[in-house]
């Protein structure tokens, strides 16, 4: 053991790697105190010190290792840190090394090593696939009570954060001519390429160091290793100016129109995130081209214990022993149907390790290799395989089947498989295109690719390294000059020779003991002939019956194992077998990250009323509608409760005068020579008579003939008018005005300006409202009753001539205006008019009183408003125009909304004035029993009445006005109530109007 | 092979040899009672009780691709019957009923689980709509409880109460909602009706219908003419495609709607919750997954994926709920295409041609609504008239104004 | 009116209670962006009546030159300028709302003028890392082959409606979002600024005193 | 998805909001019948294929647009201004001639 690494670290090589030997890092796993050095993943730093039992399987709980070195790893899956930060799933061959690192391995209880659920493994013949569909039926009631929370807790991996995530998530968007996806050769040729002839290149690489494969492999390019020239590739990207390197960050998914998800891991190799950093960044990347350098990943062999801790892909191994220093085993094994597998051996002596044996399926080994390895002392097998293995935690021993069928045992504690490679076609599938099998490399290769897009290099299925830096210079090239630069690939360095023949093994004929497809699912390749033997042989019904191909690596070393053992069982062929179609994200992205700023508080906007402050200041609660937080009362000392509160801010608008922010009204100016038509086709009740100065209620039908809003419509001039539209329809009723008027009516000369936000609208209502306002408006302009009668409007100034409107309009059936002045001057005028009442007595009400007072003068809103009802429903079907058409004017004659036993809308008072009303209580009549058939309709609004000293409510009753003294049940069950009410007229207060016009 | 715990066992001492395929893959007959287009959880269960209840087993079922390869297969699994108007209410209270004892009649376990489902309110006005639907829900015998901030504390107390954009305030709970393994019910169904005598017949797409004098005569298939006395569409998703060979347009829009998993994690909730301020509903699967989902795209689409906007929209909505799900990783999105009609309703009627029938519109509830569909088509299919508890399922409502608009959002489908 | 009263009448700027003066997040080196919150100025909106383009442009010559800005585009002499919003509409900028008296008289039947000077808070920003950070919010692609000086967009930044026009290439943008919008809008602003470290100015016209 | 507006140019999808088929046209007047009030509101061609849609850019500048779009694939063909075309197709329907719009 040398190196001086042998107590702590003692698979670690006396040199060489990447990885920085002057810069310790200390972690746990398992609590374990571990140390790798920086530069290491926790998956190399683990085998560096002999850790090579990292997880259990999932249904099995079978003692798992750690397979690659990469993305795709299915075994090693631990939970990242511990408390909030806690992750779990995370892939140890992800996650970079950092001073403190904690890991804890998952699934297993009580220890990594004793763990009791792995007696499954033994009852595996039991749990084969779908066995559960078969059984846990009888008794019925026990699936919920027992059979299911067990499933449950045995299910699962690992155990997320039990509190909200403390780190923060950014977005942001890009743009390039050219997105380069991958940092390996053909990648960095091509963004080389690219970004030398101007154009914007965004490289993304998901890897901490740029290189791919080169990182990982003993090559040369032109003379210097391939680490360096990856390490010189990258030093010119940095120097164009129109390039941007994304490392740490993953291309998880391809969109329509070139748009492309990223997620930047900003911060996870480090223990917490740097101050105002985010933990992680999720990029919104939009392309004109993009070419796809993924590279490709390793394909396991199926045999029997494929599975045990110390099998690892040969990949995986060059890559630990060339960029990380660190050797698999003491002495290892390699089998191999590639020759891949024999480079792999000649690194593993490089390294100075022991090699204990190649087998190779292929019959033929070229003589030099099996020199070099018999020279090594290692056995060499021509034309067999690797039938099964041994081990308790890991492994100690392969079973080989040679050319002759005869078995020999060889002791080893790793087993490097090269059983060829599949180009990663995962991305350019995204976009509901197949990728299609290429008989001479084994593999599917892209198909077809949407328009933009073109892969290089090993994701081309170009594998070798001369290929991968030939075709990614040219797909740089052309990507560029696609986008109008001048790009010409250069000639590609010179490499060393390389030959990368395989003849793919797809299982092994006799495999003993469970040989698996997909690891972390434990599906073998007996549940696949199980699938088969029960109808399940399309390729998504083997994944889903089988669960092959579902884990967190989605299948990326299992689904071709699988679809060709199908293949194989159906006779029909890998092609026609076809793959399931890939998803993103190409691999899981942290939930968080897609949210980015989005979360508590600042999920969505909060809109503020321009009298917010005051309101701040003056005890209100407010309470939230749509994005508007809106004052609902204010509560005043000695007030025990909201009731209290309400009562009292209505009672003063009764008998005095109260000020209210009604600003959260939609408000459009219409404007333009053809306005009144306009206004006549959108509304349904007439306007043609609206004289200059007046205003007039509105009613709005979608055109299904339903009540979209209402609102009120004031003209200010010869062809101005504006509109107000309720809070929560305001932003529709505007986009349905500019549908009328750009699709609908295109001929009208008609102009439209949303100025919700320019005035501060305030309702000023109750007997001393004018007096109120005389305090107010300019001297100058007289709103007398007479000069300025109910239903007036006029443009006029407040403060010393500050332009205000003044419509003289009520929600609340008092004497009553609103007021708008420019929102700056909004809490300047609010504070003014609260000023100007005090001697009346004013109160600021809210949302809350504003309500009581409607429903007390029985006016329809949201509840009523709900798109399920007509202007008939609503008793508004009198004001309705005749003689002109309209929106909605023929759909609200349909049979069934002309029914007369249709609901319209009454009001309801409690038999028992002490009773309490609810809405959503259902109307029944005195003696009918609870059914559907017995419904007769719903209260939908219901308020205490200070002025009746009653609860009252209104709703939609079948025949409500002909039924006025009736008494039906308020049958409201999920409350608890039923409560007698009498049917009677919805207008409550002042039903002759009388107050209005004073 | 009757699927029990017995049986389960002996096969695993002989190798699961004796398991043979769960239904027929039958190749197409020259002639049928019914043709069922379609081999959904929809069609897959019409053909069962047609044959169970009806005792009609001349009857093919028809899939274009495998069967379950549809909308069977990509949902989130839900199930419940809250819904508040009275031409919904029966219905799916129907297929409650049925999923609750499906298993055993069927003899498949498809993981009916009813784990509860519960929908959030944030105001008072929210409040009270849950309150209509609740007491219409009560009204017809079903089960509805309305809880406040504290009832739901109890039952989701990992969600945001303190820092929320849009407070809770309570939930309507069902409890008898919850989940059902979806693939299971597409096999199960396929199973008892293959047993029961009915054809499934996959990689047979329908490219045409032949009528004459107004009625049917059967289908053209990529498989050869089938001649058939009724033939019956059930093909959510493609509804419209299906309907225009016979010149006839819907009241439908194909739309995408996404759906979402995450990793597998060790339990964290129980049943389904959604989230009435944001577009988000989240679920927990026996596999330990979080299967989640919001909001329809919003465009037409046919091509069963959908885009990032709609995704960080759902995300969203999750942390804004859930702010410990932040770590949790999504494994996998991908998109469905819904039947969306003009009021948010199904249709299970006749058309106007003899001896066609239609059921479609299923929006993004058809898989709740899987056993009572097949039973109600099956029932009209049968004996030529509406299942009472489908009875408002009717084409023309859209002209009558029988409309059934639980969101009253009008005709607009990507609004439902 | 009393004297009491009128002095009351005193305009609140729209980032007042959202934003306040100083230099917060990453605070090595020197801030990456400079916030500069204006207020008082003018705006309105001047639509184009049917088939009168050409009228609107000869009107309005005087004030703000002889050319309407095209789609997507923005024309300024220092302070004042028109802003294209929508087809055949624009906003107009000024240094107050004064400055924008008589134009719906003088425009009368060519175009209609809304007066919209209170209804949006506007910021300008500017510093070595604008760019950087108001990509994190737009969709829209602010390389300066594709927008530059005199570009206009109206996008939206955290699912808030917002319309920017960049002034300069150092970059300098200005941008508006609704006044209700501003409380939260300016959140989003310190979320996507912090790593770069910003400065909050209050600009000319502004109340120093209610921003700190 | 990115649509390229005609004033704004492109913008993601969640920018605009989607009305659907724009081939019905409302039976104006008060000649119009029931019926065709019932087509226009309710019947769609729903095709998987080429559909001219209408959008609205309702966080940009609020235009109207119409859309030709694959509903297979989502690739899009063209974006009109919606009160172009529909000029255009009152124009032509004016004239008598035939309407291809």
């Amino acid at each position: 053991m040398g190196g001086g690494f042998g107590d702590t670290q003692p698979f670690r090589t006396a040199a060489g790697g990447l990885i920085d030997r002057n810069r310790p890092r200390d972690f746990t796993f398992d609590g374990r105190r571990l140390t790798g050095f920086h530069g290491d993943t926790l998956a190399s730093a683990l085998l560096a010190n002999g850790v090579r039992l990292v997880g259990r399987s999932f249904k099995y709980h079978r003692p798992r290792g750690i397979l690659s070195a990469g993305s795709e790893e299915p075994n090693a899956l631990v939970e990242l840190r511990s408390g909030a930060r806690r992750e779990p799933n995370t892939r140890a061959t992800m996650a970079e090394l950092y001073e403190g690192l904690e890991a804890t391995s998952q699934n297993r209880w009580p220890s990594l090593a004793v763990d009791a659920l792995s007696v499954n493994a033994l009852l595996s013949p039991v749990f084969a696939a779908g066995f559960y569909y078969k059984t846990f039926m009888w008794p019925a009631s026990l699936w919920e009570r027992l059979y299911e929370p067990m499933i449950r807790r045995a299910a699962g991996l690992g155990r997320a954060a039990d509190a909200p995530d403390p780190d923060t998530y950014d977005r942001a968007h890009a743009h390039c001519d050219v997105l380069v996806i991958g940092g390996g050769p053909a990648g960095l040729s091509a963004a080389l390429t690219a970004g030398r002839s101007g154009a914007r290149v965004i490289l993304v690489d998901e890897d901490f160091a740029t290189g791919g494969r080169l990182l990982a492999e003993r090559r040369e390019i032109g003379g210097a290793s391939g680490s360096e020239w990856a390490a010189r590739a990258v030093a010119e990207l940095e120097s164009l100016p129109e390039v941007r390197i994304l490392t740490r960050t993953t291309l998880f998914g391809v969109y329509d129109h070139g748009a492309y998800g990223a997620v930047e891991r900003v911060s996870d190799h480090l223990a917490v995130p740097a101050a105002h950093a985010p933990r992680q960044r999720l990029w919104r990347i939009v392309a004109r081209r993009a070419v796809l350098a993924a590279g490709a990943i390793e394909r396991p062999h199926v045999f029997g214990g494929n599975d045990r801790p110390g099998v690892m892909l040969a990949g995986a191994v060059r890559t630990y022993l060339n960029r990380y220093g660190v050797r698999p085993g003491h002495r290892s094994a390699v089998f191999t149907s590639s020759d891949d597998g024999w480079r792999t051996a000649a690194d593993i002596l490089a390294a100075g390790g022991g090699l204990a044996a190649v087998i190779d399926t292929r019959p033929s080994v070229p003589p030099a290799l099996r020199r070099m390895a018999e020279a090594a002392g290692a056995r060499v097998v021509a034309g067999g395989y690797v039938a099964g293995t041994k081990g308790h935690l890991g492994l100690s021993a392969i079973q080989v089947v040679d050319g002759y069928h005869s078995t020999e045992t060889i002791p080893c504690d790793g087993l490097a498989m090269a059983n060829g490679w599949n180009p990663v076609v995962h991305l350019d599938s995204h976009l509901s295109r197949r990728p299609v099998w290429d008989e001479a490399i084994h593999a599917f290769v892209p198909g077809t690719l949407p328009s933009g897009m073109q892969a290089a290099g090993a994701a081309a299925g170009r594998f070798t390294l001369a290929d991968c830096l030939e075709t990614g210079a040219r797909a740089g090239a052309e990507a560029a000059s696609e986008c109008g630069f001048t790009a010409t690939p250069e000639a590609a360095a010179k490499t060393d020779p390389e030959s990368v023949d395989h003849t793919p093994l797809w299982r092994a004929p006799k495999p003993r003991g469970k040989a698996f497809v997909d690891f972390q699912n434990d599906v073998a390749a007996s549940d696949v002939e199980l699938a088969h033997r029960e109808g399940f042989r399309a390729v998504e019904l083997l994944k889903r019956y089988t669960t092959l191909g579902m884990a967190t690596d989605q299948g990326k070393t299992s689904n071709l194992a699988g679809l060709s053992i199908m293949a194989e069982l159906t006779g029909k062929g890998i092609p026609s077998v076809g793959t399931t179609v890939f998803r993103p994200p190409f691999t899981p992205v942290a939930i968080g990250a897609f949210a980015g700023h989005h979360r508590g508080k600042d999920f969505r906007a909060t809109r503020h009323v321009p009298s917010h402050a005051w309101a701040e200041e003056n005890g209100c609660v407010f309470v939230e509608t749509g994005l508007w937080l809106r004052p609902a009362y204010f509560s005043r000392a000695g007030e025990t409760d909201w009731l209290d509160t309400v009562v009292r801010e209505v009672e003063t608008v009764r008998a005095r005068v109260g000020l209210c922010d009604v600003t959260t009204l939609g408000k459009i100016d219409i404007q333009g020579r053809d306005v009144l038509t306009f206004i006549e086709r959108v509304c349904a009740n007439p306007f043609a008579t609206l004289p200059v100065g007046k205003a007039r209620y509105a009613v709005l039908l979608r055109e299904d003939g339903f009540v979209m809003d209402d609102g009120t419509i004031a003209r200010l001039g010869e062809t101005h008018y504006v509109m107000t539209a309720s809070t929560a329809n305001a932003g529709r009723v505007m986009q349905h005005l500019e549908f009328c008027r750009q699709w609908l009516w295109p001929e009208l000369d008609v102009q439209l300006a949303s100025v919700s936000e320019q005035w501060a609208h305030y309702a000023v209502a109750g007997p001393r409202a004018r007096d109120t306002l005389r305090r107010i408006v300019d001297p100058g302009f007289d709103i007398s009753n007479e000069a300025f009668p109910f239903l007036a409007c006029a443009e006029v100034t407040v403060g010393g001539g500050i332009p205000a409107r003044l419509f003289r309009i009520s929600f609340s059936g008092e004497l009553a205006y609103e007021l708008a002045v420019p929102a700056a001057y909004g809490d300047a005028a609010w504070r003014a008019i609260m000023q100007a009442g005090l001697p009346y007595g004013i109160t600021a009400y809210g949302s809350e009183a504003l309500s009581v007072m409607r429903i007390e003068k029985g006016h329809a809103a949201g509840p009523e408003i709900n798109g399920q009802t007509t202007a008939r429903d609503l008793g508004l079907g009198g004001m309705l125009a005749k003689k002109k058409d309209y929106i909605g004017r023929l759909m609200k004659e349909r049979p069934a909304l002309v029914d007369p036993d249709r609901p319209v809308l009454a009001g309801f008072r409690p038999v028992d004035p002490s009773a309490r009303l609810r809405a959503g209580a259902h109307f029944l009549g005195r003696d009918a029993e609870p059914s559907l058939e017995a419904d007769e309709g719903v209260m939908t609004s219901v308020a205490y009445s200070p002025s009746l000293k009653t609860w009252i409510g209104i709703g939609l009753i079948r025949r409500g006005p002909e039924r006025h003294g009736e008494r039906v049940r308020a049958y409201d069950p999920v409350r608890g109530a039923e409560i007698e009410v009498e049917i009677c007229s919805a207008v409550f207060v002042d039903p002759r109007e009388e107050k209005l016009r004073v | 092979m009757r699927y029990s715990l017995f049986n389960v066992l002996g096969q695993a001492l002989r190798g699961q040899r004796d398991w043979t395929p769960q239904w027929r893959d039958a190749a197409p007959q020259e002639a049928y009672d019914v043709v069922i287009v379609g081999g959904g959880g929809h069609g897959l269960a019409t053909a069962y009780y047609l044959a169970k209840e009806h005792g009609l087993t001349n009857v093919a079922v028809l899939e274009k691709s495998h069967i379950g390869s549809g909308n069977v297969g990509r949902n989130t699994t839900i199930v419940r019957s809250n819904y508040g108007l009275p031409g919904n209410i029966p219905f799916y209270e129907r297929s409650m009923k049925l999923w609750k004892g499906l298993e055993q009649d069927i003899n498949y376990n498809a993981m009916v689980s009813q784990r509860g489902v519960l929908n959030l309110y944030h105001s008072d006005a929210q409040r009270d709509a849950y309150a209509r639907r609740g007491n219409a829900m009560r009204l017809a015998g079903i089960d509805a409880e309305l809880l406040d901030r504290e009832g739901v504390r109890r039952l989701v107390p990992f969600i945001d109460f303190d820092n929320a954009r849009f407070p809770v305030k309570g939930g309507l709970l069902q409890r008898r909602g919850g989940t059902v393994r979806h693939d299971a019910v597409a096999w199960g169904y396929a199973r008892a009706a293959s047993d029961r005598g009915v054809d499934i017949v996959q990689n047979c797409a329908v490219t045409g219908i032949r009528r004459e004098n107004g009625r049917v005569t059967g289908v053209e298939t990529s498989r050869g003419f089938i001649r058939a006395k009724k033939v019956a569409l059930s093909v959510a998703g493609s509804s419209s495609l299906l309907a225009g060979m016979v010149d006839m347009r819907l009241p439908i829009e194909s739309h995408v709607l996404q759906a979402f998993v995450s990793e597998g994690v060790k339990p964290l909730i129980d049943g389904v919750m959604t989230f009435g301020a944001g577009h988000f509903y989240v679920s927990q699967s026996d596999k330990g997954g979080l299967v989640f989902g919001g909001d329809i795209d919003g465009y037409n689409s046919y091509a069963q994926r959908g885009n990032l906007h709609t995704i960080e929209d759902v995300m969203e909505g999750g942390m804004a709920l859930w702010p410990g799900l932040g770590r949790l990783r999504l494994l996998r999105h991908w998109g469905g295409i819904m039947d969306m009609s003009m009021d948010g309703s199904p249709i299970i009627d006749r058309t106007d041609i003899g001896g066609l029938y239609l059921n479609a519109g299923w929006c993004y509830g058809g898989f709740k609504a899987t056993p009572a569909a097949g039973f109600c088509f099956a029932h009209l299919i049968a004996r030529d008239e509406p299942h009472a508890d489908a009875s408002a399922y009717r084409l023309d409502r859209f002209a009558t104004g029988h409309l059934i608009d639980e969101k009253g959002m009008g005709a607009q489908p990507n609004l439902h | 009116m009393s004297e009491a009263m009128t002095s009351l009448w005193r305009p609140r700027g729209a980032w007042e209670g959202a934003a306040r003066i100083g230099r917060p997040g990453a605070a090595a080196g020197p801030a990456g962006i400079r916030l500069s919150l204006r207020e008082g100025f003018g705006l309105a909106t001047l639509i184009a009546a049917d088939g009168k383009e050409g009228g609107l442009r000869t009107a309005l010559a005087d004030r703000f030159g002889p050319s309407l800005p095209e789609a997507g585009t923005a024309v300024f002499e220092g302070e004042t300028g028109l802003v294209w919003s929508a087809p055949g509409q624009w906003l107009a900028v000024a240094p107050s709302p004064r400055d924008l008296k008589g134009l719906p008289e003088a425009l009368r039947g060519v175009a209609a003028v809304t007066d919209q000077s209170d209804s949006r808070a506007l910021v300008r920003i500017s510093g070595a890392q604008a760019r950087a950070m108001l990509a994190k919010g737009v969709a829209v692609d602010l390389h300066p082959r594709a927008f530059g000086p005199g570009r206009v967009a109206v996008t939206s930044i955290a699912h808030i409606g917002v319309q920017f026009w960049q002034r300069d290439a150092g970059p300098t943008y200005d941008l508006t979002v609704a006044r209700s919008f501003a409380g939260s809008f300016w959140r989003w602003l310190e979320h996507a600024a912090a790593e770069f470290g910003y400065e909050i100015e209050a600009a000319e016209g502004a109340d120093q005193r209610r921003l700190k | 998805m990115r649509i390229r507006c005609p004033f704004c140019g492109e913008r993601d999808n969640g920018e605009f909001s989607y009305l659907g088929d724009a081939a019905p046209r409302r039976p104006d007047g008060l000649d119009a019948s029931a019926a065709a009030m019932h087509d226009y509101v309710y019947l769609r061609d729903n095709p998987a294929g080429t559909l001219r849609e209408l959008w609205y850019h309702a966080a940009g500048c609020r235009s109207w647009l119409v859309v030709i779009r694959d509903t297979r694939t989502h690739a899009i063909e063209s974006v009109e201004p919606a009160r172009d075309v529909a000029r255009a197709r009152r124009a032509a329907t004016l004239t008598g001639r035939a309407d291809h719009a």
